[in-house]
């Protein structure tokens, strides 16, 4: 009983991070919120039965992506004018939220109603969720998966390196006072 | 049939050289000057002229003389060959002869006038492409000469281009032609369909061996109905006759050789040459009768109130070439061709007195402004006189003769209708050249020019052919009268006269008496009506408002112009404005300007802004949703 | 645990809409990455909710894959939105119209 | 009424529990982050040759206690011009995952406390079968406290400090990484607990040396402490990123960096030094220790290791200069990494002859 309410702790601040993160204008504090609800959602993944993924999610997403975003923001530095932050509530958010619904009468009828029954309960001994549980999946059915995770991130590097590299003005060289000057 | 080689060269010579001269005169005329051009021309004429008379006399007719394979036409094919026999002979003798002597009298005429080698360059290619015509074995081939002979006419008469007439003038003749030339190809595809060959002497022994089918006997009544359309185009005859009153814009010898003497015979030659195909079809023959003599007396109703010398001689050009076509409708061919061959010699000597008096008056044609010539152009005059005689069918001129054959025929046929319309006819010829020839060369001189005798080359040939008009009746004396009807028995191995005078010799030879002495009592009647109208004639006439549709030529002219031009041009301008203009541009411009309108809405949707994409894609997969959520089984 | 599957792929695709809706609202482009990362985690619980239904490792495997190409994109999402600051001196969506129809 | 109490398994669990967070909490900020700023300045004075601090109660024992009390009194002085939210978000988020780290853990065997304990339990507060990644991921978050705070002083100096603190912590963090990698080699598993039991005979320093020369420098970068200072450097960007923090929030920043220096020590000896047991080959079991009734022993052994590296610290800091800017990037990425990569390389053969044998 007190996994079920924790769940829809949970899930509520997700939620509301999630909201957060869409419609507040700075794009630093929906950063920040982003961060939040990473944390959240590993929460989740834990109460999901599956720690090794939230801790990666934590590392991964929460340590590593939003530090380059919160890095490209602080760098940029931009002020509101630059950023053009006025965000009306479009009538696509309209669009958003009836999707949403349709798509969970589709998944409610498609799946039937047995997709409300609640879970049934991990063996005590069963090894879902631990690290060697998924390497062992990882490491064999999907190991072209693995490799070509690999190599996409190989890319994404030299991509980086490439788009971001500038080549350095050659700067004119400056002649102290005491240096004579070409005539 | 077989080809001697020697007789293969002369034959081939005879028809070449005035192809060869055209090329020469057309090129060289203008470097080498008129001197070159005239001899040149006059000699090659001569020489063609020689070849034809050399194979006229020494050949065993018919012969076939084949050149090469000209069109092979599936399972058969046409060979480009000539035809040397009686009929083909006869025509290309005159063709040559008097274009030989038009020639000469051309180059008089043509003196002095800037397109001097190209006038004979056309007049020669005139020539070839009528010996073409006459001489060809195959249909195609003679509808080679046929084309050829409609260009050269229309070239000849705008020779004198720079003036809009002329040139207009040229235009109609060339396409009342060619509707002419629709009914000849008509009946040239209808005779390949029925018979698979298109040579004539091949056709003409299948229809005289076979018999035919119903199905054959419609085509080839359709046929002969196209070749009677294609003749009556050719020969200026009730519905397409318009166009020889406006072809006398040419020069005077034009006129003389293509409109009086041979081109216009075509048509004749045509119905001769085909007559077997005819004789199937007896309707077709009553057909052209009627056509003939209906010509023949509209024609003399127009003549009467020309006051343009040369118009009158055009009209009454189209009438005796109505007394022919009613002579092959009457199924008396020897008749048709004989009154051809006599009409092209006085025909083209009066024209060619008229030429003379033309170029004596410095270029004045209307009747009203001459009179009083015989004394200031007396060679011209005394021809003239031959020629008016003759056509008035005074005996015993070569006229009389032809014409009282023809009136011989038709009385034999005791058709009343066509009798009454060839006699009036006879008396009104005989009246329009009596007040043609009282107008111009009687009375006072009402012109402004002082008027001189023509140069030698002119009247001589004057001479000769006032001459041969006058001799020419011998050539088919009638046995009645003594004659030996040379023509008649030499044409008798092609074509074969219909009518038989089943009477006894004693009465025919008393009916043909008393009917030449009607003849010449209606002609010799014409002449002194005609004279002692106009002996003081003083200048106008016919004026009150009752002869307006006549001197306005029934208004033919405009009721054609109202009935077929005007629809023509208001059918052109609908298929240019609604067909062309709306239909087909509409549709070109309108699909462009639809794509264009289209697209500039569509363009509201590429705002540049990724989102609006984003959003875009997002209610297609809304809709995707939907449609799986309704379609769901 | 004991949570019914509906509810997680209810939730999942809650985010996935707030990251949506986030992405087609925002003006720059900094705002766009974030709410991209935000649907792509959207995604990634969905895969976790049927992997922990069917208790087989799949769904978490597939994460990872998801989690890397994540990783990727946004590190050159950023590298590019440099550039475009470099160009345009500013983030703003509405100065990316080059291609306007 | 008491035994009422003891007899119930439920409380004893959750006094345990509490028992262990009171513990090592007390003992992280209660003891060695004040002890350790004490120790700093008379080991510098000591090394300096002068006297630290020795007016404050014996010794100057009570020195840190009279700094603390200072910054807390000390007027909250705040710039113009900032970003008030991130201004005061910053040292809180630094103080925040130097705390979780702690959680992870373990500082003794699994005992039953001297038949307290129904069954054996693990000293370790939160018993993670990740543990070793759950302290990587927490340890990367630091770098938000910094970026954060270099940023929302709204000062140049400050903001090139945290940009360059922020850089050199990431890309000390990828090569302390790949070094742990070599590490769960050696012990085959990711739980803290079940390394250190790992190392009963052998300790991992020896086969694993080289991990330990990469992770070494890795953790001191980490902190920022010596010769990676160079963004608190007085010299260089007058005190970096927390220029302009002065009061409680300098203090906890000050406090936030002593407890990671424990942190990462306690996970440099479960790593390579054995954890708790007493020496490399000679195990408590070994020498007859019987663990549920004496199980304060490693404990505190654990303990006095975590001290010994803590004055390892202090002493490399007043003796070592402070590296430049571009030789610490340089040697982070040029040098550190391709010899962890290499070290991975090794420990993985070491491991296919070692299971061959």
């Amino acid at each position: 009983m007190l996994q079920q309410s924790l769940f829809i702790i949970m899930a509520a601040l997700v939620l509301l991070t999630a909201g957060l993160v869409a419609f507040r204008p700075r794009p630093i504090e929906s950063a920040m919120w982003l961060i939040l609800n990473f944390f959240f959602t590993a929460g989740l993944y834990v109460l999901l039965g599956s720690h090794f993924v939230a801790v990666i999610q934590i590392l991964v997403y929460a340590g590593a992506i939003m530090v380059l975003f919160v890095f490209v923001i602080l760098l940029l530095n931009l002020d509101p004018k630059e950023l053009g932050d006025e965000t009306s509530l479009h009538w696509s958010s309209v669009v958003m939220f009836v999707g949403m619904l349709s798509f969970l009468l589709l998944i409610l009828h498609v799946a039937g109603p047995q997709t409300l029954e609640p879970m049934e309960g991990l063996l005590p001994d069963s090894k879902f969720g631990s690290v060697e549980a998924l390497a062992q999946k990882l490491l064999t059915d999907y190991v072209w998966g693995f490799e070509l995770a690999g190599v996409i991130l190989l890319l994404a590097i030299v991509g980086v390196g490439m788009l971001a590299y500038r080549k350095p003005k050659p700067k004119t060289p400056k002649f102290l006072d005491h240096q004579e000057r070409p005539v | 049939m077989e080809e001697q080689s020697h007789l293969q060269c002369i034959a081939a010579l005879a028809v070449l050289l005035p192809l060869v001269g055209s090329a020469l005169w057309f090129s060289l005329g203008k470097k080498f000057g008129e001197k070159f051009v005239s001899i040149g021309a006059v000699s090659f004429l001569a020489l063609s002229f020689a070849c034809i008379a050399y194979i006229f006399f020494t050949a065993t007719l018919p012969l076939r003389i084949n050149f090469f394979q000209w069109l092979p036409l599936g399972t058969s094919s046409v060979s480009f060959a000539f035809l040397f026999d009686p009929l083909s002979l006869a025509l290309s003798m005159v063709v040559t002869g008097v274009g030989t002597l038009i020639h000469l009298y051309a180059t008089g005429y043509m003196h002095g006038d800037a397109g001097f080698g190209r006038f004979f360059s056309y007049l020669n290619l005139f020539v070839f492409s009528m010996l073409m015509l006459t001489l060809s074995d195959s249909l195609p081939g003679l509808f080679l000469g046929w084309e050829g002979v409609g260009l050269c006419s229309y070239l000849l008469i705008s020779f004198w281009f720079t003036d809009e007439a002329n040139a207009s003038a040229g235009k109609k003749a060339f396409i009342v032609n060619r509707v002419g030339d629709f009914g000849f190809l008509l009946a040239m595809f209808c005779i390949f369909k029925v018979f698979g060959a298109l040579s004539i002497p091949e056709i003409l022994q299948t229809v005289q061996a076979g018999n035919f089918s119903g199905d054959d006997l419609f085509w080839t009544r359709l046929a002969c109905f196209g070749l009677v359309l294609g003749a009556a185009g050719k020969s200026a005859q009730i519905p397409l006759y318009v166009w020889l009153p406006d072809a006398m814009a040419g020069p005077t010898p034009v006129s003389a050789l293509i409109h009086a003497a041979t081109m216009v015979t075509a048509g004749v030659y045509l119905c001769c040459r085909m007559q077997p195909l005819f004789l199937l079809h007896l309707d077709v023959l009553n057909v052209i009768a009627y056509m003939g003599a209906i010509t023949a007396f509209f024609a003399a109703t127009i003549a009467i109130f020309q006051n343009d010398i040369k118009k009158v001689l055009a009209y009454s050009t189209i009438s005796q070439l109505g007394y022919m076509f009613l002579a092959v409708g009457l199924g008396a061919p020897v008749a048709a061709y004989f009154h051809l061959i006599t009409h092209a010699f006085f025909k083209a000597l009066l024209f060619l007195g008229a030429g003379s008096v033309i170029h004596g008056l410095h270029h004045e044609q209307d009747m009203r402004h001459m009179g009083g010539l015989r004394t200031k152009m007396p060679i011209t005059f005394w021809c003239m006189t031959i020629g008016v005689l003759a056509i008035a069918g005074v005996p015993p001129l070569s006229g009389f003769v032809s014409k009282d054959e023809i009136l011989h025929n038709v009385w034999g046929n005791h058709d009343w209708t066509l009798v009454a319309l060839a006699f009036t006819t006879a008396f009104m010829t005989a009246f329009y050249m009596g007040r043609l020839w009282i107008m111009t060369f009687f009375g006072k001189f009402r012109g402004h020019h002082e008027a001189h005798e023509s140069p030698w080359t002119m009247t001589s040939v004057l001479v000769i052919l006032a001459a041969a008009s006058a001799l020419a009746g011998i050539l088919n004396w009638p046995h009645l009268w003594g004659g030996s009807e040379t023509l008649g028995t030499y044409l008798s191995t092609v074509v074969q006269a219909l009518i038989h005078h089943a009477e006894d010799p004693a009465h025919a030879l008393q009916s043909s008496l008393t009917l030449a002495v009607v003849s010449s009592l209606v002609g010799l009647a014409g002449l002194t009506i005609a004279y002692f109208r106009y002996r003081n004639f003083s200048g106008e006439e016919f004026s009150s408002p009752a002869f307006r549709p006549f001197q306005n030529k029934y208004y033919i002219d405009e009721l054609y112009d109202a009935i077929v031009v005007k629809n023509l041009r208001m059918f052109g301008k609908f298929l240019w404005k609604v067909v062309d203009g709306f239909v087909l541009d509409g549709v070109l411009n309108g699909s462009a300007a639809l794509a264009s309108r289209t697209s500039t809405y569509l363009r509201q949707l590429q705002t540049g802004l990724m989102q609006q994409y984003a959003l875009w894609i997002w209610i297609g997969f809304l809709i995707l949703l939907l449609g799986a959520w309704t379609g769901r089984s | 645990m004991s949570a019914p599957i509906a509810y997680v792929l209810f939730l999942s695709f809650a985010v996935f809409c707030f990251g949506a809706c986030g992405f087609l609202i925002r003006k720059n482009a900094l705002s766009l990455l974030i709410c991209l990362e935000l649907m792509l985690s959207g995604v990634n619980m969905a895969f976790v909710g049927f992997s922990r239904l069917h208790q087989n490792e799949g769904g978490n495997v597939l994460y990872f894959l998801v989690i890397t190409v994540a990783a990727c994109e946004s590190a050159i999402g950023l590298a590019l939105i440099l550039n475009f600051f470099r160009l345009k001196k500013s983030v703003r969506l509405d100065e990316a119209r080059a291609l306007e129809g | 009424m008491v035994e009422t109490f003891l007899s119930n398994p439920d409380f004893i669990k959750w006094a345990f529990f509490a028992g262990k967070i009171l513990l090592l909490f007390g003992l992280a900020f209660g003891v060695v982050a004040p002890v350790m700023i004490w120790v700093e300045r008379r080991v510098a004075g000591l090394i300096q040759d002068r006297y630290g601090p020795n007016r404050v109660g014996p010794f100057g024992l009570l020195q840190s206690l009279a700094d603390g009390i200072k910054l807390l009194l000390k007027e909250d002085l705040r710039p113009t011009e900032i970003r008030p939210v991130f201004y005061l978000l910053a040292p809180i988020l630094s103080v925040i995952p130097a705390a979780m780290a702690f959680a992870v853990i373990p500082f003794g065997p699994p005992t039953t406390l001297g038949g307290l304990l129904p069954t054996p339990m693990r000293l370790q507060i939160a018993e993670l079968n990740v543990g070793l990644v759950y302290v990587l991921a927490i340890s990367s978050l630091s770098v938000y406290a910094i970026a954060l705070a270099g940023w929302a002083s709204n000062n140049k100096f400050s903001v090139l400090g945290s940009l360059r603190a922020s850089a050199q912590m990431i890309s000390y963090e990828l090569a302390a990484g790949l070094a742990i990698v070599s590490v769960i080699l050696l012990s085959g598993s990711v739980d803290l607990m079940a390394i250190a039991q790992s190392q009963t005979e052998m300790w991992n320093i020896f086969p694993g040396f080289l991990a330990f020369l990469v992770f070494l420098p890795a953790i001191f970068a980490e902190t920022n402490r010596t010769p990676f200072d160079l963004p608190e450097a007085e010299a260089e960007l007058v005190v970096g990123y927390h220029t302009e923090y002065s009061g409680i929030k300098f203090g906890l920043f000050f406090l936030a960096e002593y407890v990671n220096m424990a942190t990462v020590s306690a996970l440099c000896i479960l790593f390579f030094f054995g954890g708790w047991e007493f020496l490399p080959w000679l195990s408590w079991e070994k020498i007859g220790v019987d663990l549920n009734t004496f199980w304060f022993i490693p404990t505190i052994w654990f303990f006095t290791k975590i001290a010994a590296f803590l004055f390892f610290f202090v002493w490399v800091r007043w003796t070592l200069p402070r590296f430049r800017y571009d030789q610490l990037m340089s040697i982070g990425w040029k040098t550190l990494i391709p010899i962890a990569l290499l070290n991975i390389l090794i420990t993985t053969t070491y491991l296919v002859f070692e299971k061959a044998s």
